[in-house]
């Protein structure tokens, strides 16, 4: 097992009701399998109309493997400017 | 030369021209996004930003690079606000200095639009009943 | 609403971005022309314009005109300088609200690229040995 | 005969060496014939890349027919901007 960190931001921090939020995964898991995880836990992050991850501050494909100690944001639709 | 920032204070368009004015570029182009007062018909009371900070300046200023980049621009300024905004304050502002014009309109017209889709960058709108992040629903 | 200028002093960026800015406008668009420093390679001492006041003011304002009808914006400043000019000031400087950025880009981009074929303002090179009238002789 | 005045700009102001010069026409003559009297007589005007005549204040088309006291604007290649 390994443990990230988890951030949410917008809308995504109302579904998953907090900021921060420590996560044990198993070893080897990747961007797509912790999608999969948090899209169970919460399902209302499905409608949603995207939902990209980033990890370490850089957007990640769905294959990227997570690390120990990384730090993921949920990123719900973007709306700057 | 790039200037990025993200500030809870109000945005200074004087600022971000000061900061692009160059002696040997010709043509400055600024873009100021303001809180509108309504979001299709309905009253907005005033909006907040919430920001995923270091990524967010991170994302700034990748754009400003890709910009000097693709069109040869001199000097970037994009500010951007966080925090809560009353109607008609300054969310954000892109200023360009190039050669010439062509350049300088295509470069803040692209900062403004990449902005917009990659930028982690919340926006709230804050109705009389309400509050809705904007976009995050299809 | 338009705010046409022809100015001997100073322009203000500042004062055009708050004559267009609007509680129900979300984007302004604003282009600064500045003197450069050199003309193909060769320094620039200071500029002189002329301008034909009354007929420019009449063509700068039927241009804001038709950026307005033609773009759906909002309000349009439009402000040139007359008299010398010294390396680095503005202009010309021209401001544009609207509801949505596109127009608001499309019809700055509009006011300076006309301005710059119809309006009776004349340029004059001042260099070290000699002056010219841009764009004079093909 | 009808009196109107030019007005002379930018270069042009130059080549024909006044601001404001009073010229003589035949009554009934057009803007066209007002240019073919200017070149003839400041042939250097030939050499510019363009020249536009106003008449009281608007671009004129080289029919119009000129009117007693017309201000008449003598317009090269305009550099603004």
């Amino acid at each position: 097992m390994m443990k990230i960190s988890l951030l949410s931001f917008g809308i995504a921090k109302d579904i998953i009701g907090h900021r921060f939020l420590d996560l044990e995964l198993p070893a080897a898991a990747s961007v797509g399998d912790l999608r999969s995880m948090l899209v169970q836990r919460f399902p209302r992050l499905s409608d949603l109309a995207s939902v990209r991850l980033a990890v370490n501050g850089e957007y990640a494909s769905e294959y990227l493997p997570l690390d120990e100690n990384d730090e993921v944001a949920l990123i719900p639709p973007v709306s700057g400017g | 030369m790039i200037d990025i920032q993200l500030l809870e204070s109000t945005l200074d368009a004087q600022q971000c021209i000061s900061f692009v004015h160059s002696n040997d570029a010709g043509g400055i182009d600024v873009f100021i996004g303001t809180v509108r007062n309504a979001t299709k018909g309905k009253p907005v009371l005033r909006l907040e930003f919430e920001a995923y900070e270091p990524m967010a300046i991170a994302e700034m200023r990748k754009i400003a690079e890709q910009a000097i980049e693709k069109f040869g621009v001199k000097k970037i300024a994009l500010h951007h606000r966080t925090g809560i905004l009353e109607i008609g304050e300054a969310a954000v502002i892109i200023a360009v200095s190039a050669p010439h014009r062509a350049a300088a309109f295509d470069a803040c017209r692209y900062c403004i639009d990449t902005l917009k889709e990659a930028v982690p960058i919340w926006k709230k709108e804050i109705f009389e009943d309400g509050e809705v992040w904007v976009a995050a629903h299809p």
